[in-house]
């Protein structure tokens, strides 16, 4: 009934079977003498793939887990997870989206203030990082997500982050002055061409003077 | 363009209303007055009234939205609830976008309303996008609640082993420092043929006795023929201690030192009583 | 490929893997609403026989672990070269020419104290072992050298060691070579991190790598 199973495919499953962290296939590779285990790992995540134990990969690091639809069978004593604020759930999508982004382009979608705690339970969670300064005046700190990040929301890549093809089609992940910049010129272009060079001006002149905070009165 | 005509576009329509945290607050005016904690600021609550417009999401109108937000905060301070100042603000600011909008414009204002409109129409869509993303983010089939890592993990673990290196030289120099270190240090000092000052005294003294013409220091000196007198270090010994005994003559009055030139030869004698 | 699988097998194949620990099968039961699992564990058994995973009974209590041939994989050893510490030379050297002799013993003959560690390193490098105790009060343990002592340091008998009258004549009681190969121990541990591994040894050996100290005790 069984066929035999080929020792690398076995080595493979066994390690990441053992592994307390999700692995990349360089880490799986070094862990097993430098064999090159890409093939392996396909071959076990089709293998799985009907199974109650799934092969994922995550941010190019492989890990086991169970099969989605049977979480209503092991959720019940495995409930874990701290519930996250909305303002937390907002600033994680908003990194997620639109990383690396800082603290202030954050406040400038939300329009309130970040409360410091909101970024250090994100920080804790593992889900996001301080990834380097936004070299522009003031060097701010610029923030991205986490491989963990995408293990615990079940991304393969940021690619997988729904909807997010439509969102950038929209230009809903733009900032607010380019998208109202895109809007003018598309009326310009819409409205007679003997108009264009009077409206080209105002357009330019808009979205310089007029920053986010010019909308309407900031919180502080 | 007015106004009214200020759409949110597509992608604001059918968007899940869903995300975790505090609960939407319900249609009733009255809880939207005791929820006023709930918003996280102006814009969240301008969020909130805009999808109220439920009537048609693609078509919210900025103008009610004003009005909306303006009888909200209106009736918060009938009630004389504190509201915080950015709501204030925001009202204040609203009203004169709403009087722009409305009013016919002599001036060309820079920028002008409409503009101001959509800019923050298109704010409430970023941010309105955001929280629907945030929404199905958190509904995701996740680690920990949905799908679960092995629950005992044997670990892989990396054993770091030392391999020891010594070699035959390391080890038999080792011995070697170690005995060195450790060897009993004997200080000897040998025995030398000296003419105590002492010695010398009474020597110069006996012999300044014999005579009261000048001598020289050298005929002081221990004979090559004496006993051990032709040993080098005994005739340096000698001369050290007869020129100090010559001296403490001196000294004491008993004897007379005489020096023609610089490094010249030493003559005493004695002094007569 | 893949057959589809029954669902009941799915979910004891989940539940199990989620499990902190072993599970009986009331216990999996339970869990799955009362479901009989036994045709699944069984079921799962004999399809994880011949992979790298493997379910197993262990006293009533099921649990997959790692298939038991590949339990190499879950603990590699690395080894790492280190240079022995100057001070455990020495005792190494002590326990050589004077053996079996205890703590006490090397302590007066190298005229400083040595600390346990040391004694560890070289018991690790497999040249010494506890040899007995001294029957005097204390009962002191005594340490002499092993078969691997020897044969690492190409000895066939302790007696190939140099006697004291042969390191003379080497130079290698000379007190200038001390001296001078103390200065350049000192340079070499002051410059480039090629001594990095010899550094740690003589962190962890503590006091006793100090050079000059070692002299006596009476520096103090």
């Amino acid at each position: 009934m069984n066929q035999p199973v080929d020792d690398l495919v076995r080595a493979v499953e066994a390690t990441l079977f053992a592994a307390e962290e999700p692995m990349s296939a360089e880490q799986i590779s070094a862990h097993l003498e430098g064999a090159d285990v890409r093939d392996a790992l396909r071959e076990l995540e089709a293998h799985y793939a009907p199974r109650g134990i799934k092969l994922v990969e995550r941010g190019k690091r492989w890990q086991f887990q169970t099969a989605p639809d049977l979480a209503h069978l092991l959720r019940r004593e495995k409930e874990q997870l701290r519930r996250l604020s909305r303002a937390a759930t907002e600033v994680l999508a908003i990194i997620a989206y639109h990383e690396p982004v800082s603290r202030a382009e954050i406040e400038a979608i939300r329009g309130v203030q970040t409360s410091a705690g909101t970024l250090d339970v994100l920080m804790e969670a593992g889900w996001v990082r301080a990834a380097g300064r936004r070299e522009v005046p003031g060097r701010p700190v610029i923030y991205a997500t986490t491989p963990d990040f995408l293990s615990h929301f079940g991304l393969s890549s940021r690619r997988d982050l729904p909807g997010i093809d439509e969102l950038k089609a929209a230009g809903l992940l733009d900032p607010v002055d380019d998208a109202f910049e895109d809007l003018m010129e598309q009326k310009t272009a819409d409205t007679g061409p003997d108009t264009s060079e009077q409206d080209d001006t105002a357009v330019e002149d808009g979205p310089d003077e007029v920053g986010p905070d010019e909308v309407g009165p900031d919180e502080n | 363009m007015t106004a009214d005509g200020l759409l949110f576009d597509a992608a604001e329509a059918g968007a899940g209303t869903e995300w975790e945290g505090p609960a939407a607050p319900t249609d009733s005016d009255v809880a939207l007055y005791l929820e006023l904690d709930g918003w996280e600021g102006p814009l969240d609550l301008l969020l909130d009234l805009a999808r109220r417009q439920k009537v048609d999401l693609k078509s919210i109108s900025i103008l009610s939205l004003v009005d909306q937000y303006i009888v909200y905060i209106e009736r918060a301070e009938a009630l004389k609830l504190e509201i915080a100042a950015d709501y204030l603000v925001m009202a204040a600011w609203l009203a004169y976008l709403k009087s722009s909008l409305l009013l016919p414009r002599d001036e060309q204002e820079d920028p002008s309303p409409e503009e101001l409109a959509l800019k923050l129409q298109l704010r409430l869509q970023r941010l309105g996008a955001m929280r629907e993303a945030a929404g199905r983010l958190m509904g995701r089939d996740r680690l920990g609640r949905d799908v679960f890592a092995r629950g005992a993990p044997e670990g892989l673990k990396v054993l770091r082993k030392n391999a020891w290196q010594c070699d035959w030289y390391q080890l038999v120099h080792a011995y070697g420092q170690v005995k060195l270190r450790t060897e009993t240090v004997v200080h000897m000092v040998r025995e030398r043929p000296v003419m105590t000052l002492d010695s010398a005294l009474d020597r110069v003294s006996a012999m300044l006795g014999v005579t009261l013409d000048w001598m020289e220091i050298r005929a002081f000196l221990p004979k090559r023929t004496d006993k051990g007198g032709d040993d080098p270090r005994l005739q340096k010994s000698a001369l050290a201690s007869s020129f100090v005994a010559a001296l403490e003559l001196a000294r004491m009055g008993k004897a007379e030192i005489r020096q023609e030139e610089i490094f010249g030869p030493l003559h005493l004698r004695r002094v007569s009583a």
